[in-house]
């Protein structure tokens, strides 16, 4: 199991850094082939791993540091979490790699992004599989830096290297919160490891789980883009869409929900804690499928969506519902990045053209990808019997079934989030697909689009039957419930079948509501309605959602501003001025101190005598009155 | 009659000021600067003098006489500088000298 | 007189057998001839103060070779010699010819030598006054420049005075105990008073000799106007002798309480002012005498805590001081062509362009300064630890501090020597002569600042028995 | 090894005495320069050596040891010693000064042979401070540094360069000669209880200084080591000395010469006066984190790329201050450990600096962008440091600011809070001169040329160390496990 478990890290980095320092100078089929091969090399093991899998597993690999009480080995934890998530993300990474051959085909740089794409997974598998908190956070640091630099991978676009900056300093603020988690927990229990802490939360009072618990929440709201961290993920999508589908759809964002999966025996006994998750969850879930109903850029949509979908996820695990969150991570994984990569075919299609509104006509010339695109919408719409739907619902259902009137209210917020999630899934696809081929002049050669097609359908596969991982209870119950059931440390209650079915049946129905509300919206006739709306200024409602609720603005004066100009004052006033300015200016009257006290050296004689005459009055005087 | 040695003093330390004050006064002739200094040290000689009267030793008479050899060449010496500055600027003022200071 | 008395003052015989001969062989021989006389006479004598061992009882009426003597007598010795062969190829380039000049300083040196043997106020003064003579005439040598002259009046006149004041304080302290001995100076019942007054004048007539504020005013303009080796000179043995004079007195009278506040606030004002005013000095001479203002006023420091360490101190810190001031000057007048190089902006590149002089000035520069390793490190060391250790813990961190921002003058030397371009007149080539001592005084500071046991050996004895 | 061998006087004097034959080959610039670097290696050798072949720690925690006496009218002597943190001190100083010879190689063309000699001379000055263990050669050492340091930056430094040599030499020996005062009162207060009169570090430790002296003194010993760590407010000289010093010399200054404030905080101020230490902590922590955050929010501004790594090393310095004032094991392991982080990292990103500097002449950093093409290799090191210095893990800074944070919020939650605020602010200005130099639009129109080979050897050496640090500190760790139990007596 140590082989499996190191090669699965080691591959990817081996390859990583291979790439990045002999990779320019490598044939490029070579290159590509290298970095395919260290993942799919990754997804072996981790079959591998999984076939051997007995029951959970820690593995110490080696000594990473130790420096008196606080040892940190360099050690690996299977279990059912960590196993589903490897095998899920080795196996999407494995497709976005082969996927990213076709599209980054033009790209000169190939070795750089091949580079940070295997260093990518080496970074979110040493995440998922890390056993103590500090290897966890060297995953969670690792893949921000590699975000960064593939958010920014067009680095000669300013706007490119501004989006990758910002994720990479809005997740920071977010990262700083888990670490101060990870010293407060060493100060606690002396001791970092996951397995051991799980243990012991019992331990510690109410307040101080739930401060600990919102710490990492915290952590988790900056990765996984959640309110009010979340602004950094739209422009995320300034990357290349295989990133985006990677990192910013199917892994990287989740780490969040997975952070408190994996911490939830130690944070979970805190409601407060686990309420503030489910708010946090269910606001952003909201917020983000508002947004998503506004955006013109095909990929900010599905930025949206993630950020929206993510937010079930906490939802998830907010109620208590582990397994039903994990459910909705694997899932979602599958169909969105199914849905970037389908749109990174639509957007090669269309000459790097994002704009949905001046697309269209797209199913009659990408067949395939229009029909995996669909399926990928169904699944994030939650049409019935699609993976979406389970997945969803069974967070929807922990949500209701855990009966307190906040978790209810936050059900019904799901709710309306579903309807808007569908009408928007739909509107994206009637927009893209359908209508005349307005703007198809240039098409790239279907031969060009084909590879990148073939990835879409297992993917496609997976999202539409991704449900058969966890059934509800009346079709048997699920693979992954009773998998991760035992683990998770929470017990959410469970539903009859009459209830689970009842409220499948409100969640299908409003699915189905918000498509043919799209439907009529934009489906047929009224989509070159709204296509001519679009050429207007847009609505104030509108142009609220499609600016994300105006955050970047309020922060931007809020926060960045403020912080630009006090720099400078802090530079120039505090620094220069008083400081520097100080110290000169002592320096200059200390110096002219110095040239008035030369002045008494007049050059006359008389003044000398006369001084030294005083001098020794004064000194007589002193003398004298002494001696009286 | 002895004289109280106080007397003595306090004729000295008059006399010594006097000195001093006619140094520090008189500048604008470097001559009667010096002969300021003479009456300084003379205060000095009746000083040692006087303590000598009273101790009884002769000790203070023969520093006086000593110094009367240091005061002759002093003003020999001082003498000797006047005519030479008093050559090159034409001057005993001491306010004339003042080239250098800061 | 006793063949071992003769023996014992045998330095002061060399040193006045060789200032007569250095006066009556002038017409015949050559300067350089005269010079190196001269010097030899001074180092002879120096090494055989070194050798002789001190008695302590007086041979003659007024003085003995005292460790005292036996540890100064070398130091001026070595000073006399090296100004000597410093100042020959300066007063070749500035015309100062004649046999006047290293007969003068050879005077000056036997003056400077009978000083440390005196064991009564008389001779003592007399030593002292005889140095001042010599320097009467040494400022004034320079007969090319009017500063000179100037400088000679100058200090001529508030010397007169001050040494009629110090006359008169010894003659006050003679009234009040009737005895001219040294370490008998108690004065009976009723006459208090006038020993008080006494040792007031003479406390501001030394004042004027170790220049301390306020009786400092004179110094920059003696410094500047004096030729630059008389200058260096001046500025070390006559301060030096000063310091030994007030150490002789202090040292061998009972502690008198007090004297501490006057000499506490000299030693303030002068560390103050004397740091303060050189800060922005542009004329290097005047700056070094602003700066010997201070350095007198650490020594004063020293000297006031009254205890042993404070005395070895004075001792150490006069020697230290003497060689880096020597140093300093010496690089300043082998650097002088026909006139003096004073400005501080005339020494620009010269660190490079005369590598040797330049770098002597730079080391007597960081010396004075006091940073390590250098011989002026240890003696402020010395001189803090001593007045810590006797309980002015005050004052020694005001000084510290006074010294802190003595770096910075010191610096812009340094600064105008290796960070400047090359300016426009560059300096003749050094003489052998020159080469020599400087070379001999920059080791010194260099010897002195990493293992100064054998100078602290040195001045330990000096004070052995006393 | 013959044990009487002076083998520690042998590795402190070596750059000196090689300095000063470099000197002597001034009218062969190109001798001279394969010379020092030759004493340079040999130099890092010895040590290497040393550390290789060291005996075991004796319960001193020395394994090497020194002691001659020297000044004995005063008790003091020569004392050098050398334990686990000395070594990974010396380690770092030889290694940095080989760097700094070896990158800015051709930097200087005027008095060259003096430059090498004065790189060397500053080399010996600063292993004096790590291995003295007797107060006053420690201030002997720790002043003498100064002087070819300030003669480095105003012979060859640019821009203000007078005013900066000065100003970094007159607030270092201000700060300093306080610290003399309190080390001359240290040593009669010991002499004056025990009879015995002596500089050296382990007998002054046994003094028994009462409460308010001992603030006092440790008030001095803070100003003088204040100055040059530099803890904010003192830092006014670092800027101006950073920037206008020659690369090499800034290499040097914030690669190893502002450890030596560390050191002699952990090493002497700390265990000499332990009470007045701990009544001080609270300030310790307050201008540690002011330093990290005011650094870090400074250093944002910035847009001359020296001047902004000057200010990060303010900020990186103020997490060593914080992990000595924790005082803790596991703090203060960290904060030796980035002594050598920020020394390797800090000194890779002034390297990388200058290269860009020899290169165009131009600190701007706006006046660059999109270097990431067009010098792949110098853009790659750029990166590399640049993250390594925001803290990335598996990189050095990690460890150590892990360990300072961990150790730190045992003992001063409050503190540490505030520190992590410095990791977020770190990043911001790091990124933000990644972004001008890396990426946008290549609008440098000079041409650039991307890294010589004994450049990126020099540099890949430096990475290497990085990631070895980051992944593997163990070695660095356990050297110093000894000391720092012994001065925590944990």
């Amino acid at each position: 199991m140590t082989t499996y478990l190191s090669l699965m890290l080691l591959i990817p980095l081996f390859g990583g850094v291979l790439n990045a320092l002999v990779g320019r100078n490598l044939p490029r089929r070579l290159a590509e082939s290298l970095a395919c091969a260290a993942v799919w090399g990754s997804f072996v093991c981790a079959v591998l791993a999984a076939l051997a899998y007995h029951g959970p597993e820690k593995v110490v690999v080696a000594q990473w540091f130790q420096a008196f009480d606080l040892a940190l080995p360099l050690s690996l934890y299977l279990d059912p979490l960590s196993l589903s998530l490897c095998l899920m993300i080795c196996f999407v990474c494995g497709l976005i790699h082969l996927y990213s051959v076709f599209y980054m085909a033009a790209e000169a740089d190939y070795a750089r992004f091949f580079a940070l794409l295997n260093l990518f997974v080496f970074a979110m598998l040493s995440l998922v599989l890390a056993e103590n908190l500090v290897l966890l956070y060297l995953g969670w640091e690792g893949v921000g830096f590699c975000s960064y630099l593939l958010i920014g991978f067009w680095y000669t676009e300013k706007e490119n290297a501004d989006a990758g900056r910002k994720a990479f300093i809005t997740t920071r603020i977010g990262d700083t919160a888990l670490m101060v988690a990870l010293a407060w927990l060493f100060q606690l229990f002396g001791t970092l490891s996951i397995t051991q802490l799980n243990g012991m939360g019992f331990l510690l009072p109410a307040g101080i789980v739930t401060a600990l618990g919102l710490l990492m929440l915290a952590g988790a709201i900056g990765k996984s883009a959640q309110l009010p961290l979340m602004v950094w993920l739209p422009d995320a999508m300034a990357g290349p869409t295989p990133v985006s589908a990677m990192i910013h759809a199917a892994t990287m964002v989740t780490a969040g929900v997975y952070l408190l999966a994996r911490m939830y025996p130690l944070i979970g006994s805190s409601t407060v804690t686990t309420s503030a998750i489910a708010i946090v969850g269910g606001l952003t879930a909201f917020y983000g499928a508002s947004c998503a109903l506004a955006q013109r850029d095909l990929k900010r949509v599905l930025a949206f969506s993630t950020i929206s979908q993510i937010g079930y996820m906490m939802l998830g695990v907010g109620a208590g519902a582990i397994t039903a969150a994990t459910f909705h991570l694997l899932v979602h994984a599958f169909f969105k990045a199914l849905l970037f990569l389908g749109a990174g075919c639509v957007i090669t299609a269309m000459h790097h053209e994002q704009d949905i509104f001046r697309m269209g006509g797209l199913r009659r010339t990408l067949p395939i990808t229009f029909w995996c695109f669909l399926a990928g919408a169904a699944c994030l719409a939650g049409l019935p019997l699609t993976g979406g739907f389970f997945s969803k619902d069974s967070i929807l259902t922990a949500l209701w079934m855990k009966g307190t009137a906040l978790t209810q209210a936050l059900y019904f917020l799901g709710l309306l989030t579903a309807l808007i999630t569908a009408f928007y899934s739909f509107r994206m696809v009637y927009l893209v697909f359908f209508g005349s081929n307005a703007h198809q002049q240039g098409h790239h050669e279907q031969s060009d689009v084909l590879p990148m097609e073939l990835v879409l359908i297992p993917l496609a596969l997976l999202g539409l039957f991704g449900g058969v991982l966890d059934l509800p209870g009346y079709l048997g119950g699920g693979f992954l419930g009773s998998f991760l059931g035992p683990l998770s440390g929470a017990h959410p209650v469970e539903a009859s079948h009459t209830e689970e079915l009842a409220l499948q049946g409100v969640a299908a129905t409003l699915a189905l509501a918000g498509v043919f509300a799209a439907h009529v919206r934009y489906g047929g006739a009224a989509r070159d309605n709204r296509l001519q709306e679009s050429l207007l200024k847009p609505a104030p409602l509108v142009a609220f959602l499609l600016n994300g609720w105006y955050f970047d603005a309020l922060y931007r004066a809020l926060l960045i501003r403020p912080y630009q100009a006090l720099s400078r004052v802090l530079w120039q006033q505090v620094d220069e001025g008083v400081i520097n300015g100080g110290i000169d200016r002592l320096a200059d009257g200390v110096g002219s101190t110095g040239s008035w006290l030369g002045r008494w050296t007049t050059g006359q004689v008389a003044v000398y005598l006369l001084s030294f005459a005083a001098g020794g009055a004064l000194l007589l005087g002193y003398l004298a009155w002494r001696s009286l | 009659m002895s004289i109280p040695l106080f007397h003595v003093l306090i004729l000295a330390g008059i006399l010594f000021a006097m000195g001093l004050a006619c140094t520090i006064a008189w500048r604008a002739n470097v001559i009667m600067m010096l002969i300021g200094i003479e009456i300084m040290l003379n205060a000095v000689m009746l000083t040692l003098v006087g303590g000598s009267a009273q101790w009884g030793s002769a000790d203070g008479q023969i520093f006086s006489l000593m110094l009367m050899a240091l005061t002759s060449s002093e003003v020999s010496l001082a003498l000797a500088m006047v005519v030479y500055l008093h050559r090159r600027k034409q001057s005993v003022d001491t306010d004339d000298f003042t080239s250098m200071k800061g | 007189m006793t063949y071992s008395d003769a023996i014992s003052l045998l330095p002061l015989i060399i040193v006045g057998v060789a200032s007569l001969l250095v006066l009556l062989a002038g017409p015949f021989c050559h300067v350089r001839v005269v010079t190196v006389i001269g010097a030899a006479a001074a180092l002879a004598a120096g090494f055989c103060a070194a050798a002789v061992s001190p008695v302590n009882s007086a041979g003659l009426p007024g003085l003995a070779f005292t460790p005292l003597a036996r540890y100064l007598i070398p130091v001026f010795c070595v000073a006399a010699a090296l100004s000597l062969l410093l100042s020959h190829g300066y007063n070749l380039r500035h015309e100062i010819r004649g046999e006047e000049y290293p007969a003068t300083v050879i005077f000056c040196l036997f003056a400077l030598c009978v000083l440390p043997c005196a064991t009564n106020m008389l001779t003592l003064f007399l030593a002292l006054e005889a140095v001042a003579f010599s320097f009467y005439v040494l400022v004034a040598m320079d007969l090319g420049r009017a500063e000179s002259a100037e400088a000679g009046l100058k200090y001529l006149l508030v010397g007169a005075v001050a040494a009629a004041v110090t006359a008169f304080g010894l003659a006050l302290i003679y009234a009040g105990t009737g005895t001219l001995a040294l370490g008998a100076l108690t004065a009976p019942a009723g006459f208090h008073s006038i020993l008080a007054a006494g040792w007031g004048f003479v406390i501001i007539g030394i004042a004027f000799k170790l220049s301390l504020v306020p009786a400092h005013l004179w110094t920059p303009d003696v410094y500047q106007g004096a030729p630059a080796p008389v200058a260096g000179l001046l500025s070390t043995t006559s301060k030096f002798a000063g310091a030994a004079f007030l150490l002789m007195l202090l040292a061998f009278a009972p502690p008198r309480a007090e004297l501490h506040l006057p000499l506490y606030v000299l030693s303030l004002l002068s560390m103050g002012l004397g740091n303060l005013a050189a800060l922005r000095q542009t004329n290097l001479k005047r700056m070094l005498a602003y700066s010997s203002i201070a350095h007198m006023g650490y020594l004063t420091l020293a000297l006031l805590t009254g205890t042993r360490d404070g005395y070895s101190a004075v001792l150490l810190y006069g020697a230290i001081y003497t060689v880096m001031n020597l140093a300093a000057f010496g690089a300043i007048s082998s650097l002088s062509a026909n006139g003096e190089r004073s400005s501080i902006a005339d020494f620009a590149g010269l660190g490079f362009s005369a590598p040797l002089r330049g770098g002597v000035l730079a080391v007597a520069m960081l010396s004075l300064a006091g940073i390590p390793p250098t011989a002026g490190f240890i003696g402020k060391f010395f001189v803090f630890y001593s007045a810590i250790r006797g309980g002015e813990i005050v004052l020694a961190v005001i000084g510290i501090l006074f010294a802190a921002i003595s770096a910075y003058f010191y610096l812009r030397v340094v600064v105008q020597l290796y960070m400047r371009p090359v300016g426009a007149h560059l300096p003749k080539p050094c003489s052998r002569a020159e080469s020599f001592a400087l070379i001999c005084s920059s080791l010194a500071i260099v010897v002195i600042g990493i293992f100064p046991t054998p100078l602290l050996r040195l001045v330990e004895s000096a004070l052995s028995h006393s | 090894m013959n044990p009487d061998f002076p083998i520690l006087t042998l590795l402190l004097f070596l750059p000196l005495v090689g300095g000063l034959s470099v000197a002597l080959l001034w009218r062969n610039p190109a001798t001279a320069r394969f010379f020092a670097l030759l004493v340079g290696l040999a130099e890092l050798a010895l040590g290497a050596w040393l550390g290789s072949s060291a005996p075991a720690a004796g319960p001193t925690g020395y394994f090497l040891y020194q002691d001659l006496p020297w000044i004995e009218r005063f008790g003091i002597r020569y004392t050098l010693g050398m334990d686990g943190i000395s070594l990974v001190l010396v380690l770092l100083t030889a290694f940095i000064t080989v760097i700094a010879m070896l990158l800015f190689w051709q930097e200087v063309k005027e008095r060259v042979a003096l430059y090498f000699a004065l790189l060397l001379a500053t080399e010996t000055g600063i292993l004096g401070v790590f291995l003295s263990l007797d107060l006053f050669l420690f201030y002997l050492f720790w002043e003498a540094m100064l002087i070819p340091m300030f003669f480095l930056i105003g012979i060859w430094g640019n821009g203000r360069k007078l005013y900066s040599a000065v100003k970094f030499f007159l607030y270092t020996f201000i700060g300093s000669l306080l610290m003399l005062v309190a080390i001359i009162v240290l040593y009669l207060m010991h002499g004056a209880q025990t009879g015995s009169y002596s500089f050296a570090l382990a007998e002054l430790v046994h003094t028994q200084v009462p409460y308010t002296t001992g603030l006092w003194l440790f008030a001095a010993f803070l100003l003088a080591l204040g100055v040059k760590f530099p803890l904010v407010p003192l830092h006014g000289w670092l800027p101006d000395a950073y920037c206008d010093s020659p690369s090499a010399g800034t290499v040097v200054l914030a690669g190893i010469l502002a450890k030596t404030a560390a050191y002699a905080l952990i090493r002497f101020a700390y265990p000499l006066l332990p009470e007045a230490a701990h009544a001080f902590t609270p300030v310790i922590y307050v201008c540690a984190v002011i330093g990290i955050v005011y650094g870090a929010w400074v250093a944002f501004a910035q847009t001359d790329m020296k001047r902004l790594v000057a200010y990060s090393s303010v900020s990186h310095m103020g997490f060593i201050a914080l992990g000595i004032a924790a005082w803790s094991p596991v703090a203060l392991s960290g904060a030796v450990l980035q002594m050598v982080n920020h020394g390797i990292t800090t000194g890779a990103l002034f390297v990388m600096v200058g290269m860009l500097a020899e290169r165009t002449e131009d600190r701007e950093s706006l006046h660059y962008g999109g270097l990431w093409g067009k010098v792949p290799v110098l853009a790659f090191f750029f990166l590399f440091f640049n993250m390594a210095s925001a803290g990335l893990p598996g990189l050095n800074n990690f460890v150590g600011e892990f360990l300072v944070l961990v150790g730190t919020f045992r003992v001063a939650p409050g503190a540490a809070l505030g520190a992590f605020l410095g990791i977020v602010l770190t990043l911001v200005y790091t990124v933000r001169l990644v972004q001008d130099i890396l990426f946008g639009t290549p609008s440098q129109p000079v041409s650039l040329s991307d890294l010589s080979l004994r450049e990126s050897a020099t540099l890949a050496s430096l990475a290497v160390i990085g990631v070895y640090l980051g992944v593997h500190p163990a070695p660095v760790l356990d050297l110093i496990k000894v000391p720092i139990a012994l001065l925590t007596k944990a």
